[in-house]
């Protein structure tokens, strides 16, 4: 399975040229996204009506809390945060055409080594040089626990989807003992890890309760856009990604850019798990999963691997559960609708996808 | 402080059957006898639940419970930051005035009697216990209940297991290791758990006891009577009642957060659920210990380390 | 399932074509793969179909096997008008396949491969198909082990499992698809007694070859195609009972024939070489051995100097690819030394040799030249990346990239909407001109060449010629791959003659070196 | 601790494992057949959850635990229709529908399931075993494999069929030729999208039962989220047997008899933390993939669509 058999791997920015064409193109491509979104919409709300909701009373509150009140906004935009961490670090992996399925025991076991060591550095050193101490002590703990997927990969061609679900399975149980057995707070009957106060964790932004994770997601996937779109290091994982022949026809080193792919992608997955803990949650508890990464997967895909598409599709999954919890409880609808909702939009989104790369190819070549 | 309306917020959904489906209906009859609204939170999960905490206070509620131990760091955390009182499990020293209780509830002076039930009941002189995690309140009632045991019979043995870690909802995991605990002798069974526990349930309804007798079934927090088919023995059930009653008079005396709240057996807070699977006599002796309980002349003292409460079993390898 | 033994006994009085097509067209995009053809299958003949690459043989094959489905055009088979519309039905009208490339199961065993295609839900029959290839099998004088897996297998091996396939199958037709190409001389001679034992059993046989010789010894009917039509047919009469030199004499002449208004005739002035000259790149016996599915390297060495425009002759899988694979440094696995510059090259990876000026343009485009999915001004760099001016501390200099590319678009006349267009839109042609762009960039020494006008048009097969000459008149020197013949003949100073991995022998450009190198290709010794 | 490792109960521990690795068999096994014909399965934990809540439903409406067996089959093979019209037929991206019908319907039985049961939590009666004559008396053994639902040695017997069809008819011979090169089987006159959209109904089908019977058998009722990632476990161990139905049951047993491993050590006594125990099966794959896992077990099409004649 090749990256670009998912998605057509234009190049966005060297994509359209002239400014009446980009507009059309832009507006097409927003109808192909918006479009399929409504028709989904429309699906999910016949399963209300079908349980006695009424779907727009039930959108109308998702959209309140998750878009149009204050404090929900600041909400959904701090849970983004991680979520784009991870999406950058998928994107990676997945533009160089490695399908890295791993991203939750990446990201649980970044969240364990920040949470492990956030605490008791702050102990001794000012709480930034804490936050950044434990930050990269998260990213090389999931860089490292990727390397086992990344050199079976490299070097022995074993399929990377295995080894990286392995890995998951692998990832939560070895968090728990981490979390139960050895950095277990003592203070507390609770299973869990030291707290990080609140005073140390990552700034909130100027008043509100957004955590400054946000820029930081933001950065981080922006620049994993522009590092795939506009480096020649992106390039060259694009290139082992859409044509591995060509990578090496082209002089590309194709198991050193595949080690350096997970090292990235796990390690970005691994700072969403570090940020998620440094910014919001403060500790992990015994048991934690929150199974971002699952999730994020499909949004990624809608997003065709796209920085910034990705941005607005985290957004979308961000709104959908900060108000989907909302909506389901003044609803009386279990939170769990919001996962098939979620499902209907990939699904559909997919679909439109097909119809349109079949109208391309019988329209032109 | 006026107080209008509370909140509480669970895990899982008001049905269980046990934690949660107390929780709601305590904190509705607590509101209902004060006199305020009640705005539930259900199914939230485990992960991150200050969003809602605080999407609660902006609706106005003026205490939220946060009822679940996996709360007990976010629901502090936001009412130092709206100011709105919260109420959390388990973390006994976080309390502040007018700001954090704590309710870490314990049946587990229930659990002692309903070990000396179980004890005196059983035919196979061998109980076990079956929990689907260990969470510390569920260790005091394990620890209790063996203690409960021995005292009303020495030699009588406990068995104790863990279905595994992510058992929450593992109903086919507690059907199996209580099988197994009931291959090993047990005719009566003190299950612990949410989506398992009716796993535990199912394995108790399916499986004969070494004698070829029932084995019967002993739940903790909820009652499970509307939907037995003769084999639930009894419960520990927490009723939280007056404790959310406590929190609100408190609230509006201003004086809330200055104490701790708990369940108590001496209250009536927690008691056995008396089941026709109950055998009189052994519910007399039951009845006897309880009666001790209350004049403190037996004193159970809690036990909240899962390694603490293995060491109470039968045949541990010390 | 028709036994071989007496379905076409009964036929062979019968006289109309089994399968007949006329005006048969076919396109893909850019390209008119079969262009209105006239085609008749005889009971009791081998038909040959002679033609070059590209010609569209196997396309040809494909609407006869039900893989494709002509655009034009009607298919009569006993008479009557059909559509095959799937392998399936193909093999129902009595229409066997051996395939170009291999179509067997490579981790099935050969039995299981002869077994596919019966009902699912059967035991497969393996006793009674042994029985059968036993009884085929001595009939026809085949060898098969039926328990190897077709992994296993030579490419000759495997042909021979699909043409027993066939034949198990109670096919009518038998076409056979480049099928020779892969066996030895003796292997060669075998398969032509089976046919000629085949159709005396009246079976109509579709041969396919490169070589002559087999054509004029084997088949009965020869039809050649070129660019997609149909340029000749010799019938039974003039095939048979004619001096061989004058067939081929003949059949070169209509498949090769240099066309009147055919500027390639127009031969360059020879360079002369002294021997003093120092080789630009010196290959000494390079070795390598055989994969799963690339012939090995015997041997081989050879000098290409200064200025100097080296040809590579001979019949596609012949080593050609694997030769310049390892000379580009894609393979770095193999025996000998290659020496650039008086540098020992031989450990090399691809982007250091590159470096110092040695280039590769492949002949499989789409395949590895080219990101089919990404912008044609893009792929003009792929070789470049990281490279400044380009790109700048890693970053990618948009400018200068798109500067840049319009400029090749325009000196290399790329027609494409835009240089943001995906290049695997563009025709072939216009994929090879980004592709040669990019191997002629600045620092260009030595340049391989595979196949470079390949699937090319008359105007742009002379453009790129004359840019090849060009770059060997600034003193670079050049390495031509090519199974065309005329190409190299108006293009090169020597030409080598690539045969099961060796070099058969080198032709220095002259008089003779039409008749020479043809001879070499054929298979003829010189 | 001596005495509590009687005979009845280690034969109950065994029984347990057994249980518990039935649904992990049956999903490798489904797994392993869309595999073989070159379908990368990802949506297997949604067609199991979807067996198991209509595998349950079916059973506690007939009162017949095969009708809900049955009704499993079906509600897995729902599911799989989909993934057949998607990906087989279509070509879309098999991680992606994959995904996103896992996450579907595990959202959709929860909100079922919710509206449906919550309040009563119906149990269906036990499963009735049938004792093997003379085997089943055997001491431990007899009790622990020998005294099962039919729908167990059905189970097992499934991977001697499964072997069979693999290696004895022509629809395994069709099978391995549509997973390792489509096109040889197509020239053959064989459809390749029918064969491997057979093959994922009955991935479907057999991930559906096992959904259905870790509802019905294994626990006794549907509780959402009731498969908690067996349906994954059934993919690794599918890529882990190479093709060989054998090493699926080896798997799911090592899987199940862990699991049973970490009750007995508990029982016994043993006071290591149950998260350290439970570790050891993944770990024990891992070992192995490091040790064996080579680009030859996968089927050289895994995860690519077919189209005759596309270049
Ligand atoms: N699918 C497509 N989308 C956009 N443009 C296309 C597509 N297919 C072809 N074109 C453009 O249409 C023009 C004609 O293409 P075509 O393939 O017919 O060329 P051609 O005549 O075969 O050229 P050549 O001889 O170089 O192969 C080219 O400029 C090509 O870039
Ligand atoms: N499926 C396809 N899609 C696009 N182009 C195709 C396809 N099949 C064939 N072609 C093109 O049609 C032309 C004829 O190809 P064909 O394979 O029939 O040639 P051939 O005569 O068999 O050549 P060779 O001697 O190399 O086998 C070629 O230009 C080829 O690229
Ligand atoms: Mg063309
Ligand atoms: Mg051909």
């Amino acid at each position: 399975m090749s990256a670009e058999s998912v998605s057509a791997d234009r190049d966005e920015r060297l994509a359209p040229g002239g400014g009446s064409q980009w507009l059309r193109a832009a507006g097409k491509r927003l109808l192909m996204t918006v479009g399929p979104v409504v028709v989904a919409l429309a699906i999910a709300g016949l399963l209300l009506l079908a349980l006695g909701v009424d779907p727009l009373r039930y959108y109308s509150y998702v959209v309140q809390r998750g878009l149009l009140s204050p404090s929900g906004v600041q909400q959904t935009l701090t849970r983004m945060a991680p979520l784009l961490f991870l999406a950058a670090g998928l994107i990676v992996a997945f533009r160089a055409g490695i399908w890295n399925l791993g991203g939750d025991g990446q990201f649980l076991l970044g969240a364990v080594a920040a949470a492990a060591s956030a605490p008791f550095l702050a102990d001794h050193v000012p709480a930034w040089a804490a936050l950044l101490v434990a930050f990269v002590i998260a990213t090389a703990v999931a860089v490292v626990w990727s390397l086992v997927p990344a050199l079976l990969k490299a070097y022995q061609g074993v399929n990377e989807i295995i080894t990286t679900l392995m890995m998951t399975f692998l990832g939560a149980s070895l968090a728990n003992v981490l979390v139960k057995l050895v950095f277990l707070d003592p203070a507390t009957t609770v299973p869990q890890t030291r707290t990080l106060a609140v005073a140390d964790r990552l700034p909130r932004l100027f008043d509100t309760t957004i955590s400054s994770g946000l820029v930081f997601g933001l950065i981080a996937i922006v620049a994993v856009h522009l590092m795939m779109t506009r480096t020649s290091f992106g390039l060259r994982l694009r290139i082992v990604g859409a044509n591995p022949r060509a990578a090496i026809h082209a002089g590309l080193d194709v198991p050193i850019l595949t080690v350096a792919v997970f090292a990235l992608s796990a390690g970005l997955c691994g700072m969403a798990g570090a940020l998620d803990v440094l910014g919001v949650q403060g500790n992990v508890r015994a048991d934690w999963n929150p199974g971002y990464a699952l999730t994020v997967i499909p949004m990624v895909f809608l997003a065709r691997f796209n920085g910034f598409a990705a941005i607005a599709f985290v957004g979308l999954l961000s709104v959908l559960s900060i108000g989907g919890e909302s909506a389901a409880r003044r609803m009386g609808v279990p939170n769990d609708f919001t996962l098939v909702l979620v499902a209907i939009v990939l699904i559909v989104l997919a679909i439109a996808e097909y119809i349109d790369h079949r109208h391309k190819k019988a329209a032109g070549r | 402080a006026d107080v209008d309306a509370i909140a509480i917020l669970t895990p899982e959904e008001g049905t269980d059957f046990g934690w949660n489906q107390q929780g709601i209906d305590a904190a509705q009859a607590a509101a209902d006898k004060a006199g305020v609204e009640l705005i539930v939170a259900q199914g939230l999960g485990y992960g991150d639940v200050r969003p809602t905490l605080r999407e609660l206070s902006e609706e106005g509620a003026d205490l939220m419970i946060a009822h679940a131990s996996g709360y007990n760091t976010a629901a502090p955390e936001i009412a130092e930051e709206t100011g709105v009182p919260v109420a959390i499990v388990d973390a006994p020293d976080a309390r502040k005035e007018g700001l954090i209780g704590d309710y870490t509830l314990s049946g587990h002076e229930g659990a002692y009697l309903a070990g000396v039930l179980a004890a005196n009941q059983s035919r196979s002189k061998t109980v076990g216990i079956v929990v689907s995690g260990e969470p510390p309140a569920w260790n005091a009632q394990s620890a209790a209940f063996a203690q409960g045991v021995h005292a009303a019979d020495p030699d009588v043995k406990v068995i104790y297991a863990v279905i595994g870690p992510a058992a929450y909802s593992d109903a086919a995991g507690g059907k199996r290791v209580t099988e197994s605990v009931i291959a090993a002798g047990a005719d009566i069974i003190f299950g612990q758990g949410n989506g398992s526990s009716f796993g535990m349930l199912q394995a108790v309804e399916t499986t004969k006891a070494a004698d070829g007798g029932d084995v019967l079934f002993i739940d903790v927090i909820g009652d499970k009577t509307s939907i037995d088919k003769g084999h639930l023995l009894s419960s520990v059930v927490w009723d939280m009642t007056p404790v959310f009653t406590a929190m609100i008079e408190d609230l509006k005396a201003d004086e809330y957060g200055t104490k701790n709240y708990s369940i108590g057996v001496e209250d009536g807070s927690v008691f056995l659920l008396k089941t026709p699977q109950v055998d009189e006599e052994a519910w007399a002796a039951m009845e006897k210990v309880k009666d001790g309980i209350v004049s403190g002349e037996v004193t159970v003292e809690p036990v909240w380390e899962a390694t603490d409460v293995r060491s109470l079993m039968s045949d541990v390898a010390q | 399932m028709a036994s071989l033994a007496h379905a076409p006994a009964d036929r062979r009085a019968e006289t109309g074509p089994i399968v007949s097509l006329s005006g048969v067209t076919k396109r893909f995009p850019g390209i008119v793969a079969n262009d209105s053809i006239d085609l008749d299958l005889r009971p009791g003949e081998v038909h040959v179909l002679l033609g070059e690459n590209g010609a569209g043989k196997s396309t040809l094959i494909g609407l006869l096997s039900g893989l494709q489905q002509p655009d034009e055009g009607e298919i009569r088979i006993d008479g009557d008008r059909r559509a095959i519309g799937s392998p399936r039905e193909a093999l129902a009208f009595g229409i066997g396949t051996v395939f170009q490339h291999a179509m067997l199961v490579p981790t099935l065993t050969v039995a299981e491969n002869l077994l596919l295609g019966a009902p699912w839900w059967q035991r497969p029959r393996k006793h009674e198909l042994a029985d059968r290839v036993a009884d085929l099998a001595g009939q026809l004088g085949m060898r098969v082990n039926l328990d190897a897996l077709a992994q296993d297998l030579s490419l000759g091996e495997q042909q021979m499992v699909e043409i027993l396939r066939a034949l198990l199958r109670g096919s009518r037709v038998l076409i056979l698809d480049e099928s020779t190409s892969m066996l030895t001389p003796s292997g060669i001679e075998e398969l032509g007694a089976l046919m000629r034992r085949l159709v005396e059993r009246g079976l109509s046989v579709v041969f396919i070859t490169h070589k002559l010789r087999e054509a004029t010894a084997f088949g009965d009917r020869i039809s050649i195609l070129k660019l997609g039509r149909k340029v000749g047919e010799l019938g039974p009469e003039r095939v048979r009972g004619r001096d061989e030199s004058s067939l081929i004499a003949e059949i070169v002449e209509l498949m090769f024939g240099i066309r009147s208004d055919d500027p390639a005739a127009e031969r360059r002035a020879r360079t002369l070489f002294s021997d003093e000259v120092e080789p630009l790149l010196s290959v000494r016996n390079l070795s390598l051995t055989a994969g799963p599915n690339t012939p090995a390297l015997t041997d081989i060495s050879f000098d290409v100097r200064p200025g100097e425009i080296f040809g590579i002759a001979g019949i596609d899988g012949n080593g050609q690819k694997q030769l310049a694979e390892v000379l580009s440094g894609q393979r770095r696995e193999g025996s000998g030394e290659i020496v650039f510059e008086g540098r020992t090259i031989t450990g090399l990876p691809v982007s250091r040799r590159r470096k110092l000026g040695l280039r590769y343009l492949t002949d499989d485009r789409l395949g590895e030249g080219t990101v089919g999915s990404f912008p044609v001004a893009i792929n003009f760099f792929l070789k470049q990346i990281g490279e400044p001016p380009f790109w700048k501390g890693a970053v990618e200099q948009t400018g200068r990239i798109e500067t840049h590319a319009d400029t090749l678009i325009d000196d290399y006349d790329v027609r494409t909407p835009s240089r943001h267009t995906a290049v695997g839109q563009l025709s072939g042609g216009n994929v090879q001109k980004v592709v040669l762009a990019r191997e002629l960039a600045e620092g260009a020494r030595l340049i391989i060449y595979n196949k470079p006008t390949y699937g090319l048009d008359l105007a742009n097969t002379l453009t790129i010629r004359e840019r090849i000459l060009d770059v060997a008149h600034q003193g670079k020197g050049v390495l031509v791959i090519s199974t065309d013949l005329e190409e190299l003949l108006s293009l090169c100073d020597r030409i080598a003659v690539m045969e099961s991995g060796r070099i058969a022998g080198i032709v220095d450009y002259g008089e003779q070196a039409r008749t020479e190198v043809g001879r070499l290709m054929i298979g003829l010794e010189t | 601790m001596a005495d509590l490792f009687s005979v009845v109960f280690l034969g109950a521990l065994l029984f347990g494992a057994v249980t518990a690795a039935v649904p992990l068999l049956l999903a490798g096994l489904g797994e392993q057949m869309s595999e073989k014909a070159g379908v990368l399965n990802i949506g297997i934990e949604g067609m199991m959850i979807f067996g198991a809540y209509t595998g349950f439903l079916g059973a506690y409406l007939s009162n017949s635990m095969w009708l809900g067996f049955l009704a499993g089959m079906a509600g897995g093979m729902a599911v799989s229709l989909i993934m057949v019209i998607l990906c087989v037929r279509y070509g879309l991206n098999q991680i992606v529908i994959g995904i996103g019908l896992t996450l579907g319907f595990e959202g959709l039985t929860a909100l079922l399931h919710h509206f449906q049961f919550s309040r009563t939590y119906p149990r269906l009666p036990a499963a009735e075993p049938v004792s093997i004559p003379v085997l089943s008396d055997l001491p431990v053994v007899g009790a622990a494999f020998f005294n099962h639902h039919l729908i167990v040695y059905l189970a097992v017997a499934l991977v001697a069929v499964m072997a069979f069809v693999y290696r004895r008819t022509q629809l395994g011979l069709n099978l391995q030729a549509a997973g390792d090169k489509p096109a040889a089987l197509d020239v053959t006159g064989v459809n390749v999208v029918a064969t491997r959209a057979f093959a994922v109904m009955v991935t479907g089908a057999l991930a559906g039962l096992g959904g259905a019977y870790l509802a019905n058998v294994g626990a006794g009722l549907f509780v959402p989220f009731i498969t908690n990632g067996s349906g994954f476990l059934g993919i690794v161990l599918a890529m882990l047997s190479r093709g060989r139905p054998l090493w699926v049951l080896i798997g799911a047993f090592v899987f199940g008899l862990c699991l049973a491993l970490t009750t007995a050590l508990q029982v016994a006594g043993v006071n290591i933390p149950t998260d350290v125990i439970q570790m050891i099966p993944f770990l024990a794959v891992m070992v192995m993939l490091v040790a064996f896992g080579r680009r030859s077990s996968l089927p050289a099409a895994l995860g690519l669509p077919y189209e005759r004649g596309a270049r």
